[in-house]
């Protein structure tokens, strides 16, 4: 049975070096450790090479209105069995994150489904385009703004 | 010769005497004598692709444990009928971009040199339409051309995948008449003679199966690629390059394709049964059993060989995986071609030794 | 055969010649060229036929309609040009080409009418034709028949290095 | 010599993508330069709808995405809901969660095996995939009504009890499938042109299959032990003894005969299953309106495609605040790329067979 990172190790023992840029949030299954997107990537690569969670499972996003968009990875090892739950916040004008394909390189298509529904660009992304809906496609469907036409 | 004459020579020989006072000019009769051939061969290409169309949807479905065609006629004998007008009721689309003459000719071009192999094929003793000194190689050569109108419609087809396929068509086909013609070799070594009524002769003893094994191994490999069916169908390879050359074909174009196919595979098979399986003659067997079935005519025989080549052919179909372009090339190059030309150096040396032994 | 019949044939097959190879000199797409040039071999191939020299016919169908015309093709179908029907450019030397041309008929012509054929020596008979050739390729001219094929050897492995590149060391 | 490379472009309309992929091909002759996958020809939106439907509304919509393994599917999002929600089921329907989804995988695991057949050519091999397959569309029919978009297994258990035979029906089927099984290895893997085909073609190391985040058959043909049902058992897996059959070098061949051992494993699941089965109700109390509390959870199964996972956020109201599905085929479907270069067009069809999308999933 595979467990929480944080069920086996203490938040402090794991992010140690960046104890003070980084929250837990939430109980049980919801539990999700958030991090500040400007350390992000140093965290992410701390994680997999220190803690072998070196499986993304699932990247996504959640449009939280004010807050912004929360960039949400799931995160697995393979070897160990550990599983985390890790976000980071972006507002939402900027929207934009660093792209995680140095630790993941199968991030690509997630960001660009990403991008693409709910219109968070990921920095450094080699090819930052839409991959479902087509190019000339007005908006990100995912946001709470979009709102669905109403049949005719 | 045969006391009992063949029904369609005497058919022929019949007509002949007919139209001989009617001419009066035996050149005249002559022609028109090989206006009839013509217009049986053509008989025979179609009735056999009707059969065959039907056959190979039985075949399939009895190999795929299912019945396959039974709602049109009788064990769904008139499928082909109704395929037929289904296919000349279609729409004839011509997409844009084609190069109109040579993509409207390549399917009337394909069909000229199957037609023109038929001509030398000996169906019974004294029923074949030009028995030509030269038989067997009129037949290669005939058949060699065949790739000019895939060519022609993979590239005027202005269609990628046709292209493809033409290349591919190319490539399959130059590669694999090579061992073909080298297997047919050895047998006209034995025999001495690329007569198609001598070699048939030549097997009342023994069929050349049992002779040149190898050669017919050879033989009916070749043959299948040349015929383009699976698992050489590389050509067509509709999980990869859609139809080939046949894509943009549409209606009765594309049915002539398919008319011209099952045309080959008729013709590859004859050509198995002529050099390697006795042709018109019985099977060998007791001189008393032969008597008793003298009765049957030649071609019936030559019909029941060629349609069990036939139904080899499609066993292979219904039941091999494709090859890969590069897996086709170098089989072709590096194990089809030193087994035929290996068989024909055995086979010469086997002739060598005969002679000396039973020269003394 | 009926003399009729025969000139008729005849007649045919040479229009057909003409015509393609006329064909293949004129028209501007280069495709539509190579495939009338291998027309242009089964008109000739048609002609041995009236010949009686059917062996010789079958080897042009083979060789020449059924192997070199359509490497031909092929190698001309697989180069990419934007507009097909300007692929086969009259070149600015028509005049000095025709002058050739005409130089070389006249030669040929003046060598046919000037030889004397020695006319019906031997009637071809069966089988003699096939034969004839063996005995001469494998008897008379044993070592230019082995030196052409190993020439040609070297010629396809030379091409075959040629199209594939020869590897760096 | 001097040669030019060319585009082609291999769908959204062609015999062997599977559905509406586009593969956009550079080609130089026949191998392949570069092989980008275009998507979303399929894409109807179903997280956008899902957002404005209620849980239980969102299950049949599941049923729709990877459309041969629907039983999964619906397991995959009930699961995921009762996590969030904390609830028990009762024994029995864990029992024919089981049951269903391992036929199911079979079933799928048939089309893959017998459609990568189809794509080397050799017909017959899948028409005999698809007939078996039948059997079990006729005990899913029996079931539940429907042959492919099930929504049978609900939140808090499954929608009815096994109608009465089933289980022996069932059982009749696990005696035929060993005869099955010979029947594909006679026709289709033991035939020596398509092994030459796989083999060795367009292989996967397991570092790089990790970090590109396959998962099922295509991460376990590169020898990466990984099986969400024993990594992270879900339901009763827990107590069902069975091997997860792993690859080697990761090729096409790996990948397609993973697929073939699968299915001997899910069969001595189900019959491990069938000895257990208890009675009991099918259904737990759950209420009429579904409101889970505040939260969010991510769940994943072993689907017959791979690892898939739903994320779902709850805001307490009966909607959910956002759905979002992490679909194996779409993930898989990356390898593509890599995979098809310096092979051959027919291999670019062979290696998407054995990446196996299903493509209402890859667009969902």
């Amino acid at each position: 049975m595979a467990i929480s990172l944080l069920e086996k190790y203490s938040v402090d023992e794991v992010f140690a070096p960046f104890q003070e840029v980084v929250q837990v949030e939430g109980e049980g299954v919801s539990q999700a450790v958030v991090v500040p997107k400007e350390k992000l990537v140093t965290i992410m690569e701390h994680l997999a090479q220190n803690f072998s969670l070196d499986y993304l499972s699932d990247l996504t996003a959640v449009d939280r209105g004010e807050k912004g968009f929360e960039v949400v990875y799931n995160l697995f090892s393979i070897s160990k069995k550990f599983e985390l739950c890790v976000k980071t916040l972006t507002s939402q004008s900027e929207a934009e994150v660093p792209t995680v394909i140095p630790v993941w390189p199968g991030a690509d298509w997630m960001e660009r489904e990403v991008y693409d529904l709910m219109g968070v660009t990921f920095a450094g992304h080699p090819n930052m385009t839409r991959l479902l809906l087509p190019e000339e496609f007005e908006g990100h469907p995912l946001r709470k703004t979009f709102k669905l036409q109403s049949r005719a | 010769m045969n006391t009992n004459q063949d029904i369609l020579l005497t058919i022929a020989a019949t007509l002949r005497s007919f139209l001989d006072p009617l001419l009066g000019n035996p050149d005249v009769v002559d022609v028109t004598m090989y206006g009839v051939a013509l217009a049986a061969i053509l008989g025979i290409i179609f009735g056999n692709a009707v059969i065959l169309v039907w056959a190979e949807r039985k075949v399939a479905g009895y190999m795929q444990s299912r019945p396959g065609p039974n709602r049109v006629g009788p064990i769904g004998l008139l499928q082909t009928v109704a395929d037929t007008i289904k296919l000349i009721t279609k729409e004839d689309i011509r997409p844009k971009g084609v190069d109109r003459w040579v993509w409207f000719l390549a399917p009337v071009v394909l069909f000229v040199p199957t037609l023109a192999a038929y001509a030398v094929f000996p169906f019974s003793e004294g029923l074949i339409a030009v028995d030509l000194n030269i038989g067997l190689f009129y037949f290669l050569a005939v058949a060699s051309t065949v790739t000019i109108p895939f060519l022609m419609a993979g590239w005027s087809s202005n269609n990628k995948y046709s292209l493809i396929g033409g290349m591919r068509s190319v490539a399959q086909m130059v590669s694999y008449e090579i061992p073909l013609v080298f297997s047919l070799i050895g047998v006209v070594m034995l025999v001495g003679s690329l007569k198609m009524s001598s070699i048939v002769e030549a097997q009342s003893g023994i069929w050349f199966i049992f002779l040149q094994p190898v050669a017919f191994l050879i033989y009916v490999i070749a043959a299948t690629a040349e015929t383009n069916r699976t698992p050489f169908d590389l050509v067509e390879g509709e999980s990869e390059i859609v139809a080939g050359p046949m894509t943009e074909y549409s209606g009765m174009k594309w049915s002539l394709f398919f008319l011209a196919e099952y045309a080959n595979l008729f013709a590859v098979s004859a050509i198995a049964t002529t050099v390697f399986l006795g042709g018109w003659q019985p099977p060998p067997m007791p001189a008393v059993m032969r008597d008793a079935v003298a009765f049957i005519p030649g071609w019936i025989w030559f019909a029941a060989k060629t349609y069990f080549m036939i139904f080899l052919f499609m066993w292979f179909r219904w039941t091999f995986p494709r090859f890969r372009v590069d897996q086709l090339m170098s089989f072709g190059w590096k194990v089809l071609l030193p087994l035929a030309l290996a068989n024909i150096l055995v086979t010469g040396v086997g002739i060598y030794a005969y002679r000396i032994a039973i020269g003394g | 055969m009926n003399e009729t019949v025969y000139v008729i044939a005849f007649y045919i097959l040479a229009a057909i010649v003409l015509f393609s190879a006329i064909g293949v000199v004129v028209l501007k797409n280069i495709v539509h060229s190579a495939l009338l040039l291998a027309l242009t071999f089964v008109g000739v191939a048609g002609i041995y036929v009236l010949l009686n020299a059917d062996y010789l016919a079958a080897v042009q169908v083979m060789v020449y309609a059924g192997a070199i015309a359509i490497l031909i093709a092929f190698g001309v179908m697989l180069t990419r040009r934007p507009n097909m029907k300007e692929s086969n450019p009259f070149n600015s030397s028509a005049v000095v080409g025709f002058v050739v041309a005409a130089g070389l008929f006249g030669t040929m012509a003046w060598a046919i009418l000037t030889t004397t054929f020695p006319l019906g020596l031997t009637a071809p008979t069966d089988e003699i034709s096939v034969r004839g050739v063996a005995k001469l390729l494998l008897e008379d001219y044993t070592v230019s028949f082995e030196a052409a094929a190993l020439l040609l050897t070297v010629a396809m492995a030379g091409a075959i290095i040629i199209a594939k590149g020869a590897k760096k060391a | 010599m001097q040669t030019q490379t060319f585009e082609l472009n291999m769908g959204p309309q062609h015999p062997a993508t599977h559905g509406v992929l586009r593969v956009v091909l550079e080609l130089d002759g026949e191998i392949v330069v570069k092989a980008t996958p275009v998507i979303g020809y399929l894409h109807r939106g179903i997280e956008k709808i899902c957002e404005n439907r209620t849980y239980v509304q969102s299950i049949p919509f599941t049923d729709r995405m990877d459309y041969l393994s629907g039983m999964n599917n619906n397991l995959a999002i009930c699961q995921t809901i009762e996590k969030l929600m904390a609830l028990e089921i009762p024994e029995r329907a864990e029992y024919i969660r089981v049951i269903t989804a391992e036929l199911n995988r079979i079933a799928s695991h048939m089309i893959t095996i017998g459609v990568l057949a189809l794509d080397l050519g050799g017909w017959t091999g899948m028409v005999y995939c698809f007939r078996d397959r039948e059997r079990i569309l006729d005990l899913f029919n029996s079931l539940c009504g429907a042959r492919m978009t099930f929504n049978y297994i609900r939140v808090g258990g499954v929608g009815w009890d096994l109608p009465e035979g089933w289980l022996d029906e069932c059982r009749r089927f696990l005696k035929d499938l060993p005869e099955m099984l010979k029947t594909y290895e006679d026709l289709i893997s033991g035939n020596e042109i398509l092994q030459m085909r796989l083999k060795g073609v367009a292989p996967l190391s397991a570092e790089r299959a990790i970090a590109m985040s396959a998962s099922g058959a295509v991460l376990r043909a590169s020898g990466v032990d990984y099986d969400v049902r024993k990594a992270n058992p879900y339901g009763i897996y827990d107590r069902f003894d069975f091997e997860v059959p792993l690859g080697t070098s990761g090729d096409n061949w790996d990948r397609f005969y993973l697929r073939y051992l699968e299915i001997i494993q899910s069969a001595r699941i189900i019959e491990q299953a069938l000895e257990q089965i208890p009675e009991g109700p099918v259904m737990a109390k759950v209420p009429k309106m579904i409101k889970p509390p505040v939260g969010e959870v991510y769940h994943h199964v072993e689907n017959p495609r791979g690892d898939l996972g739903f994320y779902l956020v709850s805001d307490g109201s009966p909607k959910p605040y956002r759905w979002h599905a992490r679909r194996p085929a779409m993930i898989n479907l990356q390898l593509l790329d890599e995979l098809s270069r310096g092979t051959f067009i027919a291999d670019v069809v062979a290696t998407l067979g054995t990446l196996d999308p299903v493509l209402g999933e890859v667009d969902c």
